[in-house]
């Protein structure tokens, strides 16, 4: 088998081994807490959304779309070799971007929505930056730098928005509502998803996978930065400017997640941010996400995906006598068990050997 | 009480004496919380917002309420939480909710106001309790209370004021104010609190009381918060008014620590530590347990707003609970009855948002309120 | 003075959990394994001996419950910690993927497991532990308002443990073989020790105080537990960079983050402070943004240890 | 008994690879017994089968006649048997005799306990003329000076059967008769001993008997004093190998690279001497001018801060009469430089990427392979397989194999063909042929002798004086970071310039101008 192919195979069987064992730890879970109602419940988790029909379907996109952004951001910088855990900071920024343009930005007219994304994802580029800079050029730790960014990242949007009479909403100790010229459009998602919550930012999502998928395999830029996320030294040796590509693998890093915040907080959806000094869970499920998927761009779409799809599920699950922490329990052991590749790796060499040495 | 768990966990149910003590149990010693189990599904259902069921806020007085009458009169109950927090969501969880069958659904908290607005008329069928709130949509340029909703506020500057008119009538003259988030309700008791304590400093003919005066940004208990309140209890601060959530438990601990006193919020917080001296309530578990049995009666009150305050015997201070030497009961009496008679006019103008500007427009003259950023 | 003493105390408030849990990450990564999963060990260590110390109010008190809590959030945590060593040692994993799938599970596992206990997610805790003032110690001028007095005996269980920390890293042939594993495995392994028996111990042991750290955590500023440790299993990795693997340097890192932190919290309360006029978030942001600075200047020469997260194979080249 | 080891019918399997078939190896009490084989032969392996790091599928192992099972080093210690490997087992940042006493260490009420090991280590030291520094860190001591810790560890052991795994590939000429005096010494205290290398003069100055290994299989032993360097290279690959090289006469044209007054400044606090100083030379077209020294005078130092890998403090470097101080890595790359660098996996490889890849390491964005920012992949395709061809690098999957699954020899000749290929001005190689096979570094010399032959200007680093002084048409020697002479090698024998780099001789350097 080719190599390349081989890695790929083990990589997905892994994944599938996965998450049959999270689902069946889950099951288990479930029916030591409530026997009656195990199985509907757990039919429930697999089936939650299809049984909702479009709708159903359609939330499972929205709900991926931001979750799928941070995976990206995560797994971009994985592959460049750098731990991007700043995803909740800069996810933050981005939704603090977009939001300030959707509603301050009428002036922009039906350009708003563009002008909000697009201040969003440079705003998560900039906080992305900024790990970046420091790493390159002062050596200090991504991780470190990274949970230091979420942090002033945090305090600092909600220290702005709660300070600004034309964002902040006192009565709800949250951000007003955008414009709605400021939301995304629906793209006529509306139409094949009637009544659920998703919108355009799905198709930006898609294209965001896309396009770093194909500057991580086609381009010379994705060389560059693979090759330094493979061996630092290496990459300095060829002549690769190791310094800037560490601060754009970061920067574009952080635009992801910030695009991320952007598309969330401008789907329409009433989402606001919230006076709260909480750092925001999507970003830390990007983590999760990017994991899952092997951190390859396709494999995050999948990922993003399913995880949206079990998480429906799990919503759903209330109709029984189940807490929907369950999920994140399923999840958590999933993520366990895909660490668990050296397993699937000698089980497919063994399998190969026995059908080599049958021949 | 009898059942194991039940007396366990009963530190922060059982001693209560208010009508939502059977109700609060049953949270405890319920196995799943979730309610019974039914062939149709859960008649009453109840929505949760930010926080969590036993956020001791919103959602536990008003799942107090609800298991109450459920348990009381054989009802299938049941809650439900919304994936994340924003309109649609809390509106696809009502339509869930819906699907297990629910025909009474409690919504409490503000958040739920457009949620509620965009539902009510689509589910004519079904009965929504909405609380702390009134519905309207999404630029509040239409507000609509349907037949099949009742929307019940509350007069937290009353139960505020109480607390802060007893404080200063006991003896204390530093007072602390620690909200949560500054949401209507957090500020509504601040506003009233420190109104309270001038009320009884002119009454006492004091010359200065002071209050630190601060909303920590969220609700839950936390280091930093319980960091804060030591330093306000070492600066000289004598009673906190813990005004949020967890945040009342991180006052609590500095209280511990530092022997001084901390008014608690929302239910009666004397069991979960002894240097609470009282609470200022509101009764959401009795709005909630009144609104469906209104329903279950014939009588419901759709379409209306009410407002729970001492005029309805709506909110109040514990005084069997309270731990006060100097304040009497009669003291209380006396003011909750000027209260009920509308005889006292508290400030609760709740649209500023800079704090500094909405004391100062209070207009207070004795009492010296130091606002911390 | 007053104000100084109670600004101290506090500050150990944050200091000590932050130094033991990033101890006990030291531990983890001076054997080669990067633990990520503090965050989730703490929840998890936080949730038993919580837990404990609920179901058993009223039948223990004091110093005994506490201490019994904290063997439970010690045994809790390493058995937790089991899991990332297994994931990270035996099956080889990339070891940000089983730390990222504990701290997931710890709170879920947390939340599910509260309800089905108790029905709500919070527990409720008495807190009979608080020391007022240590006897006769805490009579001693300024040293004794400084250390003995409105304190935990966690406070000294974390003071314990970093001197036994530092001896048995530095003085002990654990520690060397420890030391040993985290730099050059293959050089251990040649001489006869067992790198995936010191990779356990290294995991075990940051379990171990990541648990405890989850009790220390909570005890002193709530009165009940909520499935969360807010964020300080990864300001203590953040801490063990900043400390550069090493004990004392550790202890520096925790206290200057405890310290800032405290300011940051009760700034109000301190009058000179108060006087400034700063708002909160300023402060609040300020320990993070001086991390940054600081790691500016200390960054250049990192001390990480050489073989951390990769994991080793005794038949690899 | 006469034999103190004995390896019978020892099979070890790789996935993909049998790395020991079959092989049967005695060791006499008393002797030094070379083992001699290929790159990738199995010899490494074989020995980690005796010191307990692998465990063999099949086969006996018989330590004084008596039946053993090495599962593990601890083991291979408790029956006398001690190795220094190949690739030093050394923790760097604890000291000298925090290593030696690594997994030995006395305790004494919980605490380690150093006085009696420092006692028996300073002992030993002097018994067999270690030199070695107790308290000095591994990573502030020179290669050289590891390798008498790892010989120490052995002797703290009290092991009697010593395995040096190619001991001698780091170290210089005094260090390896240093070190061929200490295995003597060994010998005479009753030790035994199996020595790997790959240099056939060494097997004859110290060896008493020889097994050769090829591809996996044993060929045979052979009596050393019996046999000439040329049999045991044939029996080694299994060919004739032609180990002269024929130099051509080229007469030197202009100045291709010039490097002015460059220096280094120590970066270790406390340390104030430069770890460059003021080093000036010039390399001509059609000539190879070697930089010999001891590992550790700053050769490496020096080369990085010509190629700009790490900082120069003071200095100036030309090339082609242009002045590149202050250049990128990439613009040297592409404007005549060429570089061979010392560690081929730190540097010299990206081992997750495909041998394709690599060999486009620095070329990928040229238009030949890039247009519009994408990737022409077909064209590299294309271009490593030409490459694959010419230069004889041999893979599993050819141009998809990843680098990391290649034997070091063929990863070396991937780096020589990348850096060759480019057609540079001047060719800065870097240790090209360390740690390989005869057949491997024929090739490569060849291949540095062409550049020469071709008009093109070669800077060669090494430490290896055969090769130095074979290779070479002038020859400048640095000492603690200067340049101490500029010697002809027609004109100096090997021991001349031995005294060179230690430094016990010097001469004025002119330049030429
Ligand atoms: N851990 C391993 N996994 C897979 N293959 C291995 C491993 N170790 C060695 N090999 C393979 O086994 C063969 C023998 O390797 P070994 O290191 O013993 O060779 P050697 O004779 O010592 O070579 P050298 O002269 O390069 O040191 C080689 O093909 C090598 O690639
Ligand atoms: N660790 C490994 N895993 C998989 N394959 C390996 C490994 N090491 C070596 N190989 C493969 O085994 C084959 C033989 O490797 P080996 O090291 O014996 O090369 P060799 O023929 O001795 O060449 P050289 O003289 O360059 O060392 C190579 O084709 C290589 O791809
Ligand atoms: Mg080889
Ligand atoms: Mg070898």
């Amino acid at each position: 088998m080719n190599e390349a192919k081989h890695k790929n195979m083990v990589g997905l069987l892994s994944s599938i081994f996965a998450i049959v064992v999270g689902l069946l730890f889950g099951f288990i879970v479930l029916l030591a807490s409530n026997p009656t109602q195990a199985v509907p419940g757990f039919f429930t988790i697999l089936t939650g959304s299809f049984t909702h029909g479009l709708k159903g379907i359609g939330q499972v996109f929205y709900y991926a779309t931001p979750i799928i952004l941070t995976g990206l951001s995560v797994g971009f910088a994985f592959k460049t070799g750098l731990f991007n855990i700043g995803t909740p900071g800069q996810f933050i920024v981005g939704a603090f971007a977009a939001i300030v343009v959707g509603i301050r930005g009428d002036f922009l007219g039906s350009a708003q929505w563009v002008v909000a994304v697009l201040a969003s994802i440079a705003a998560g580029a900039l906080w992305g930056l900024v790990p970046g800079v420091l790493n390159a050029y002062f050596n200090v730790n991504v991780v470190i730098a990274c949970i230091m960014m979420n942090y002033i990242g945090m305090y600092l949007i909600n220290f702005i928005v709660k300070g600004s009479k034309t964002l902040f909403d006192s009565l709800r100790n949250q951000s007003l509502s955008v414009d709605k010229a400021a939301e995304i459009p629906k793209m006529g998602l509306n139409l094949l998803f009637p009544e659920s919550s998703i919108n355009g930012g799905f198709f930006i999502a898609i294209l965001a996978v896309v396009l770093i998928h194909f500057i991580l395999n086609k381009t010379a830029f994705g060389f560059e930065l693979k090759a330094a996320g493979f061996n630092r030294d290496a990459s300095k040796y060829a002549g690769m400017n190791e310094k800037r590509n560490i601060i754009l693998s970061m920067a574009i890093a952080g635009a992801l997640a910030g695009l991320a915040g952007g598309l969330l907080y401008l789907a329409g959806s009433g989402k606001h941010i919230e006076i709260v000094d909480v750092l925001a869970s999507e970003g830390f499920t990007g983590i999760s996400v990017a994991l899952l998927g092997l951190s390859s761009p396709l494999g995050i779409l999948l990922a993003g995906l399913f995880i949206a799809y079990i998480t429906a599920g799990g919503f759903y699950l209330q109709l029984f006598e189940f807490s929907t922490e369950i999920i994140d329990i399923i999840v958590a052991v999933i993520i366990y068990f895909s660490a668990f590749a050296l397993i699937i790796k000698t089980f497919i060499e063994r399998f190969d050997k026995k059908r080599n040495g049958g021949k | 009480s009898s059942n194991k768990t039940g007396e366990s966990t009963s530190d922060s149910t059982t001693t209560e004496t208010t009508d939502t003590k059977d109700a609060a149990a049953d949270t405890a010693t319920d196995k799943t919380a979730q309610g019974e189990t039914s062939a149709e599904g859960y008649e009453i259902a109840l929505i949760t917002d930010i926080g969590t069921i036993d956020d001791k806020s919103f959602n536990q007085g008003a799942w107090e309420g609800v298991t109450q009458y459920a348990k009381e009169n054989n009802k299938t109950y049941k809650y439900y939480q919304p994936a994340e927090k924003t309109t649609d969501a809390y509106a696809e969880t009502i339509e869930l909710a819906i699907e297990g069958g629910a025909g009474i659904i409690v919504c409490p908290g503000y958040l739920f106001e457009e949620a509620v607005f965009n539902e009510q008329d689509k589910n004519p069928d079904v009965k929504f309790i909405l609380l702390d709130g009134e519905p309207h949509n999404a630029d509040y340029s239409e507000y609509k209370t349907s037949e099949n909703t009742m929307a019940i506020l509350f007069q937290e500057d009353e139960p505020g004021f109480l607390a802060g008119y007893a404080a200063v009538k006991e003896g204390y003259t530093k007072l602390g104010f620690m909200g949560g988030m500054a949401v209507p309700a957090v500020k509504k008791y601040g506003y009233g609190f420190v109104q309270g304590a001038e009320y009884a400093a002119n009454e006492m003919g004091l010359s200065s009381v002071e209050i630190t005066y601060n909303y920590t940004g969220g609700f839950e208990a936390t280091p930093e918060v319980q960091a804060l309140a030591a330093a306000w209890y070492g600066a000289g601060t004598e009673v906190i008014f813990g005004c949020g959530g967890g945040v009342g438990n991180s006052v609590m601990a500095a209280a511990e620590a530092n022997s001084k006193a901390v008014i608690g919020v929302d239910v009666d917080q004397s069991p979960e530590s002894d240097t609470v001296i009282t609470s200022a309530m509101k009764k959401l578990s009795v709005s909630v347990y009144d609104g469906i049995k209104s329903i279950y009666d014939n009588a419901f009150q759709g379409g209306k707003t009410t407002t729970f305050s001492a005029a309805n015997n709506g909110i109040g201070l514990p005084m069997e609970t309270s731990k006060f030497t100097t304040f009497t009961t009669a003291d209380y009496d006396a003011i909750f009855a000027k209260l009920a008679a509308g005889e006292i006019e508290i400030k609760n103008d709740t649209t500023e948002s800079d704090a500094k500007t909405a004391i100062n427009a209070l207009g207070l003259k004795i009492v010296k309120v130091d606002v911390v950023e | 003075m007053n104000v100084v003493f109670s600004v101290f105390q506090q500050t150990m408030f944050f200091t000590i959990p932050l130094l033991i849990v990033a101890l006990g990450g030291m531990f983890s990564e001076r054997s080669g394994i990067i633990n990520i999963a503090l965050e989730g060990i703490m929840i998890m260590g936080g949730f038993i001996s919580i837990l404990f110390i609920n179901l058993t109010q009223g039948v223990l008190s004091g110093q005994l419950q506490l201490l019994i809590a904290v063997v439970i959030a010690c045994v809790a945590g390493m058995l937790f910690s089991l899991l990332h060593a297994f994931a990270s040692i035996n099956m080889k994993a990339d070891q940000t993927i089983s730390g990222t799938a504990l701290n997931l599970f710890a709170p879920a596992f947390a939340v599910f497991f509260a309800r089905i206990l108790q029905g709500v997610q919070q527990i409720q805790f008495n807190n009979t532990f608080r020391i007022e003032s240590v006897p006769v110690l805490g009579n001693i001028p300024i040293i004794g308002d400084l250390f003995f007095k409105n304190t935990y005996i966690t406070t000294y269980i974390g003071i314990l443990i970093l001197v036994l920390s530092t001896i048995v890293l530095y003085k002990t042939r654990f520690g060397l073989r420890l030391r040993a594993c985290g730099e050059h495995p293959q050089a251990a392994d040649s001489v006869g020790i067992n790198v995936y028996k010191m990779q356990y111990a290294g995991v075990l042991i940051s379990g171990a105080f990541a648990g405890i750290g989850g009790l220390v955590f909570v005890v002193p500023t709530s009165t009940n537990f909520n499935a969360s440790v807010a964020g300080y299993g990864f300001l203590a990795l953040a801490v063990l960079i900043f400390g550069q693997w090493n004990p004392m340097r550790i202890l520096f890192a925790s206290f200057f983050f405890g310290l800032l932190k405290t300011v940051a919290a009760s700034y109000s309360g301190i009058p000179v402070l108060a006087a400034l006029g700063v708002p909160s978030y300023i402060y609040k942001m300020i320990p993070y943004i001086t991390t940054l600075v600081v790691l500016v200047f200390t960054s250049k020469n990192s001390q990480a240890p050489r073989a951390e997260g990769i994991p080793y194979d005794k038949g690899a080249r | 008994m006469e034999y103190i080891i004995e390896m019978l019918d020892i099979t070890k399997e790789f996935p993909g690879i049998i790395a020991n078939d079959n092989i049967t190896l005695q060791i006499k009490t008393g002797e030094i017994h070379a083992l001699l084989g290929e790159n990738g032969a199995g010899k490494s392996t074989l020995m980690s089968v005796l010191f307990g790091l692998y465990q063999p599928e099949k086969g006996v192992i018989k330590v004084k006649g008596k039946e053993v099972k090495v599962n593990s080093p601890l083991d291979a210690n408790d029956l006398g048997i001690g190795m220094v490997h190949q690739h030093f087992k050394l923790v760097h940042n604890f000291t000298v005799l925090q290593n030696i006493v690594l997994g030995m260490e006395t305790v004494k009420h919980g605490l380690i306990e150093m006085k009696e090991a420092r006692k028996k280590v300073m002992t030993l030291s002097e018994k067999y003329n270690l030199f070695v520094d107790p308290d000095a860190l591994i990573s502030d001591i020179t290669v050289g000076m590891q390798q008498r810790v790892e010989i120490l560890k052995m002797l703290y052991r009290d092991n009697e059967i010593l395995i040096f795994d190619e001991p001698t590939a780091v170290l210089t000429p005094q260090e390896i008769d240093e070190l061929m005096n200490i295995m003597r010494n060994l010998t005479k205290e009753g030790k035994s001993i199996i020595f790997i290398t790959h240099k056939l003069n060494e097997i004859k100055a110290v060896a008493d008997r020889c097994s050769v290994l090829r591809r996996g299989k044993y060929i045979g032993t052979v009596e050393v004093s019996d046999t000439d360097k040329e049999m045991m290279s044939e029996m080694m690959v299994g060919r004739k190998v032609n180990l002269k090289i024929d130099k051509k006469e080229v007469k030197p044209g202009e100045v291709v690279l010039e490097v002015k007054e460059l220096s280094v400044k120590a970066k270790k606090e406390g340390h104030t001497k430069n770890i460059v100083n003021h080093v000036s030379f010039q390399v001509r077209k059609g000539e190879v001018v070697c930089i010999a020294g001891i590992d550790g005078n700053g050769q490496s130092e020096l080369v990085q801060a010509i190629t700009g890998i790490s900082g120069m403090d003071l200095g100036k470097i030309l090339l082609n009469g242009e002045d590149i101080t202050k250049k990128s890595i990439r613009y040297k790359n592409t404007h005549g430089m060429s570089h061979i660098p010392e560690d081929r996996h730190k540097h010299g490889l990206v081992l997750d990427y495909t041998l394709g890849e690599n060999l486009v390491l620095q070329q990928y964005f040229t238009p030949d392979f890039q247009s519009r920012g994408f990737l022409k992949f077909n064209k590299i395709d294309e271009y490593a397989k030409h490459l694959i061809e010419k230069y004889d690098i041999r893979s599993g999957q050819g141009s998809i194999t990843s680098a990391r699954s290649m034997s070091g020899g063929n990863q070396q000749k991937a780096i020589i063909a990348r850096e060759i290929d480019k057609n540079p001005d001047v060719l800065i190689a870097v240790q090209p042929t360390r740690g390989l096979d005869v057949g491997a570094i024929e090739f490569i010399h060849k291949q540095i002798m062409e550049q020469r032959d071709n008009g093109k200007a070669v800077l060669l680093i090494s430490l290896e004086l055969d090769e130095v002084m074979n290779l070479s048409d002038r020859i400048l020697v640095i000492y603690e970071g200067e340049i101490v002479a500029d010697l002809d090698p027609k004109k100096i024998t090997i021991k001349e310039l031995g005294l060179y780099m230690a430094g016990s001789k010097k001469e004025e350097v002119k330049h030429h101008e």
